[in-house]
């Protein structure tokens, strides 16, 4: 499958989502409240993107943007990043972990990181903090109180 | 030739002579029993360092040569440490159960000590039922073992001691089965006649290739027992941090320590004493001069030799297997053990009907 | 068929446990196998590798003379902020002023060996010296001062 | 947050059934570090595994976003510190690749050898350690006795032992030792030679085949939807060597097979191992007579500055996929960056593989997953 035929694919299934071709792999933009729909299309059938080997979160300070990057067991060459923007005061999406089992702890990951609620994730915890941390750690307007290289 | 059978009668006609039959019996115990006490801390420091000696060579690594020549006070100094710890209890253990446990696995191994014939005519107690005094006193080291379990309050010590359970349980049978083909070929359950029944030839060589099974057996049955590696489940360390004895430490913790080689040492007597002639110099055949070279060897260093020979290979087993997982362990005794021996024992039965050994 | 498994099982089993005793069995009785190293003892003729990354130093000649010229290149490449370089201004004969360091501070507690800084020094002033026996009853001992006391910069170094 | 089967506070607490919860770690023989496992069990029986992270987390993530990007990469040789020159690698060919630098053919091969060295002396100290949860401690000796040698290599040529940083963006820190290539060929010659010795006392002991054999098994479509990478996804079947996908360096001019297994349990992922190995050993062989000349660092701006943009390298360490994904704004440090460790990802299929079987397996399940805790906390 080439990119173009990609797009038209995935223009016929989400007709909302944006693309960017800049980088080394297709990137498709998509709005929040659309990702769950076209998650579960990349991963059905024909696409077959059924490994999702990255999942995080970029603070851009205006908002928090949610990447994912997608790629088929069957054929690695296809690499797809898929990202959705969320606002970053009341972040909220859907989970993908039950279309990626791996989600499931990275999810929690950026849960913990970020700040962002994951809908009907099973099992939305804190993994690596602990209970009483308070504040979101990788967010750019996070100060450490205690920075070994500003001290 | 001053051996220990002469020493012993000296001493109990000089105890005669001073004092009243009562009062030497008395006498007699107590030196018994300081002879017995000095042996077992002799043992401990002695198994210890060779154990640590052993695996060392075969890790290709030097191990203890700091304290001492060659290392040889390291244990010495390692009972010190002990001794000079604070044995912390648990707060919530069972503080009568936890303080007993280690002194209960301790007596269990003094009192196998008893029928053993450590040389010629040199043992505590020759009693008639040898064998099965053993076999029936070595089970019960389970018990301080499900005590220590469980009066620890810890589930790590609560597994591991079910695991004892369990194990101790299952491969008495197959050791009793062991031990039986040699009583079934002499025909005595009494440690003294099973030695002299091997004058002109150990049964590991008289009794066939069922001995032999019989032998193979009863050292896999006796690593169990012992809870030695491959077998060590009950303190299985990547499993169970130190199983039974997790809550355990100072010279408490040592009396496990002791106990545990203390009984490789009694498994490994008792071995020595039915397959390999117990104190009985190498006899072959016919070569009498040869036979006549070894009886000038004294019999303690036979029997010594012997012992520590099956201690060596029990160390051997410990730092070549991985170790087995429970319920392959149960397998391992239920399926292959346990049908060998049955099987083992009624050919032997049939070989001492027919008298077809040596 | 069933008794020809578990027996083929049983020796099978038993074999490769032999196998496995023997290797054993011959490492025990090979004794020039041993490979332990008698480290505070064989201080004497334990060599390290020459580029052994221990600590951060640098080096003076005969007549107490380094090069650093305090550019604080390796203050900038440091990631954890090991280095600290203080400068003053000496007064050349010629009656100039020129800047050199009075104290390159190093933290060794700190640092991560990472040889960043001598990758950075223009002048190859700093080096990493194979020491490994770092171990002070007190913290503040790691922190050094590498330039020694009364040494200057060599000739000719900008 | 957490239900109350999670930490026992009190070691007389039983879960919400009755069954026994232990809490395995932070400090447990087995668990090779400080990862948390709250095990409960039925019994002998594992019914559920929940890991607790972050005992050695020390946010690397944040801490390079203050990093530029010569300085970054240190930091990353103390994530998986046993595959410490392959993340270097990895950072150093995303800058490469944002700066489009070109490196020399002398750094790409060295690179190359001392990366599979490195894969080598992972495997060396994993086969060790596992061969010690499974209670067998000899092997490990003789495990790092080989691993020693490359140790001493890495020493020589790198200056360090376990946390390299020799390898920087556009090639190498400083040149390869003038006995690089003679110690290697002994290396390699050794190792031949005692690589038998793991046969006879791991791989064809019968105590270790059943402890080991159909013992924590992986799918391979739970190996793809769990992420999992390296060994223990080959182990199930799937092709996933970023080697192959993906060639870096000089991965595309060597010959070497991907090692696949099938069956998915501990014993496969093990063979994968041992076997990958023998086709490090067939790589170095390759490349140790073929060292190009010439310079070993490429043409460097002083300051580096990656454009505006988002990047992405993934390279294959001794665990699995590492992926390195660098969002940029044009600065001398990166806005965000995030490590995809492959450990965090095969840590997440420990439950599902472990669950039902015994403790005893838990061992070996987590001894074949080969987890570096600091990978997973990052």
């Amino acid at each position: 499958m080439t990119n173009e035929e990609i797009k038209t694919y995935i223009t016929a299934h989400a007709s909302e989502a944006t693309f960017d071709e800049t980088g080394e792999w297709l990137t498709i933009l998509i709005e929040s409240n659309h990702l769950k729909s076209l998650a579960a299309v990349l991963r059905g059938q024909p696409m077959q993107l059924d490994f999702l080997f990255c999942l995080t979160c970029v603070d851009f300070k205006t908002h928090l943007t949610m990447v994912y990057h997608l790629t088929s067991s069957s054929n690695r060459n296809i690499n797809i990043v898929l990202k959705a923007n969320v606002n970053s005061a009341d972040p909220i999406i859907e989970t993908v972990s039950d279309l990626w089992r791996t989600a499931e702890f990275l999810e929690r990951e950026v849960f913990e990181m970020f700040g962002v609620d994951f809908l009907h994730h099973p099992d939305l915890r804190r993994l690596i903090l602990e209970e009483d941390f308070k504040g979101f750690p990788l967010r750019k307007d996070f100060d450490d109180p205690i920075n070994m290289i500003k001290l | 030739m001053l051996s220990l059978e002469s020493i012993t009668k000296t001493i109990q006609d000089w105890l005669l002579t001073k004092f009243s039959p009562q009062i030497a019996l008395t006498l007699e115990c107590v030196i018994v029993i300081l002879l017995a006490i000095t042996l077992f801390a002799m043992l401990g420091l002695v198994l210890v360092l060779l154990e640590r000696k052993v695996a060392a060579r075969i890790q290709i690594r030097l191990g203890p040569n700091r304290v001492g020549p060659g290392g040889i006070f390291q244990t010495a100094a390692d009972t010190l440490k002990l001794i000079m710890k604070e044995g912390l209890t648990p707060d919530s253990a069972d503080k009568f159960l936890f303080n007993l446990a280690p002194f209960v696995v301790m007596m269990v191994a003094m009192l196998l000590l008893a029928p053993i014939a450590f040389a010629k005519n040199f043992q505590i107690w020759d009693i008639n039922i040898g064998v099965l005094y053993i076999s029936s006193v070595s089970s019960l080291s389970v018990i301080g073992i499900l005590m220590a379990g469980w009066a620890s309050n810890n589930k790590y010590s609560l597994l591991g001691a079910m695991r004892s359970g369990a194990q101790i349980v299952s491969y008495e049978l197959s050791a009793g089965f062991a031990v039986l083909t040699i009583v079934v070929l002499t025909g005595s359950l009494q440690i003294s006649e099973i030695v002299a029944a091997q004058e002109n030839g150990w049964w590991l060589f008289k009794g066939h290739i069922p001995v032999i099974i019989a032998f193979v057996l009863y050292i896999i049955a006796v690593t169990a027992e012992t809870n030695r590696a491959p077998f060590d489940l009950a303190e299985a360390e990547s499993e169970l941090t130190a199983g039974f004895h997790t809550e355990y430490s100072g010279m408490k913790f040592a009396l496990f320590f002791l106990a545990e080689y203390i009984n490789i040492f009694i498994v490994c007597a008792i071995g020595a004493t039915l397959f390999l002639g117990g104190w009985m110099p190498l006899h072959i055949g016919h070569w009498e001069s040869f036979n006549h070279i070894m009886d000038y060897i004294p019999s303690s260093i036979w029997f010594m030799g012997k012992t520590f020979f099956l201690i060596f290979v029990i160390m051997w087993f410990r730092w070549t297997f991985p170790r087995l997982r429970v319920d392959q362990l149960l397998n391992l005794e239920w399926k292959y053990l346990l049908p060998i021996s049955l099987f083992n024992l009624l050919l032997v039965t049939v070989i001492a009907i027919m008298g077809w050994y040596f | 068929m069933f008794l020809k498994d578990y027996i083929s099982d049983v020796v099978n089993g038993v074999s490769s446990l032999l196998k496995g005793m023997r290797k054993t069995g011959y490492y025990f009785t090979h004794s020039k196998e041993i490979i332990t190293e008698q480290y505070p003892d064989n201080r004497a003729t334990l060599k390290l590798a020459d580029r052994f990354k221990g600590e951060v130093v640098m080096p003076h000649d005969e007549n107490n003379e380094h090069t650093c010229t305090g550019c604080t290149a390796c203050e900038l490449a440091c990631p954890n902020g090991t280095i600290k370089i203080i400068t003053k201004f000496d007064i050349t004969p010629e009656g100039k002023k020129k800047k050199a360091i009075d104290a390159f501070i190093y933290r060794l507690e700190m640092c991560t060996l990472c040889n960043l800084c001598v990758a950075a020094c223009p002048s190859d002033a700093i080096k990493m010296a194979p020491n490994f026996e770092h171990s002070v009853f007190d913290r503040s001992k790691l922190t050094k001062i590498l330039n020694k006391p009364g040494s200057k910069i060599k000739e000719g170094i900008e | 947050m957490y239900t109350e089967t999670e930490i026992i506070k009190d070691n007389t607490d039983l879960g919400p059934d009755g069954e026994l919860v232990v809490n395995m770690g932070p400090q447990h023989p087995a668990t090779h570090g400080v990862l948390h496992l709250v095990v409960t069990l039925n019994g002998e029986t594992i019914k559920k595994i929940e890991p607790h992270l972050g005992y050695i987390h020390r946010s690397i993530e944040k801490m390079c976003e203050s990093l530029t990007y010569r300085q970054f990469i240190y930091v990353t040789s103390r994530m998986d510190y046993l595959s410490s020159h392959i993340n270097n690698t990895a950072c150093a060919l995303l800058v490469e690749k944002g700066m489009q630098i070109e490196v020399p053919e002398r750094a790409k091969v060295v690179r190359t050898i001392l990366n599979e060295l490195t894969r080598i002396a992972s495997h060396e100290l994993w086969i060790g350690a596992m061969a010690m949860d499974l209670g067998a401690f000899t092997p490990f000796f003789y495990a790092f006795r080989e691993r020693e040698m490359i140790t001493d290599i890495m020493e020589d040529t790198c200056g360090a032992r376990l946390t390299m940083n020799y390898i920087v963006p556009g090639g190498l820190m400083y040149d390869i030792h003038p006995d690089f290539q003679t110690k290697v060929k002994a290396f390699v010659k050794q190792f031949k030679e005692k690589v038998t010795e793991y046969e006879d006392l791991v791989t064809g002991n019968v105590i270790f085949q059943s402890r080991t054999k159909g013992v924590g098994v992986l799918t391979a479509e739970d190996a793809i939807s769990y992420g999992c990478t390296g060994p223990v996804a080959r182990a199930s079947g799937v092709r996933c060597d970023i080697r192959k996908i993906d060639p870096y360096d000089a991965y595309d001019r060597v010959e070497f097979d991907e090692v696949i297994e099938t069956a998915g349990d501990s014993f496969a992922r093990y063979m994968v191992r041992v076997k990958e190995m023998n086709q490090s050993i067939r790589i170095i062989e390759q490349l140790i007579d073929q060292i190009p000349e010439g310079d070993f660092v490429g043409k460097t701006k002083n300051v580096l500055k990656l454009a505006k943009g988002e990047f992405y390298q993934r390279v294959e360490t001794a665990r699995g996929e590492l992926g390195v994904y660098i969002v940029s704004e044009g600065a001398t440090t990166p806005h965000r960056i995030k490590f995809r460790s492959p450990g965090f990802s095969n840590l997440s299929v420990l439950d599902h593989i472990a669950k039902g079987s015994k403790i005893g397996d838990l061992m070996a399940t987590m001894g074949t997953l080969d987890l570096v805790i600091p990978d997973i906390d990052r």
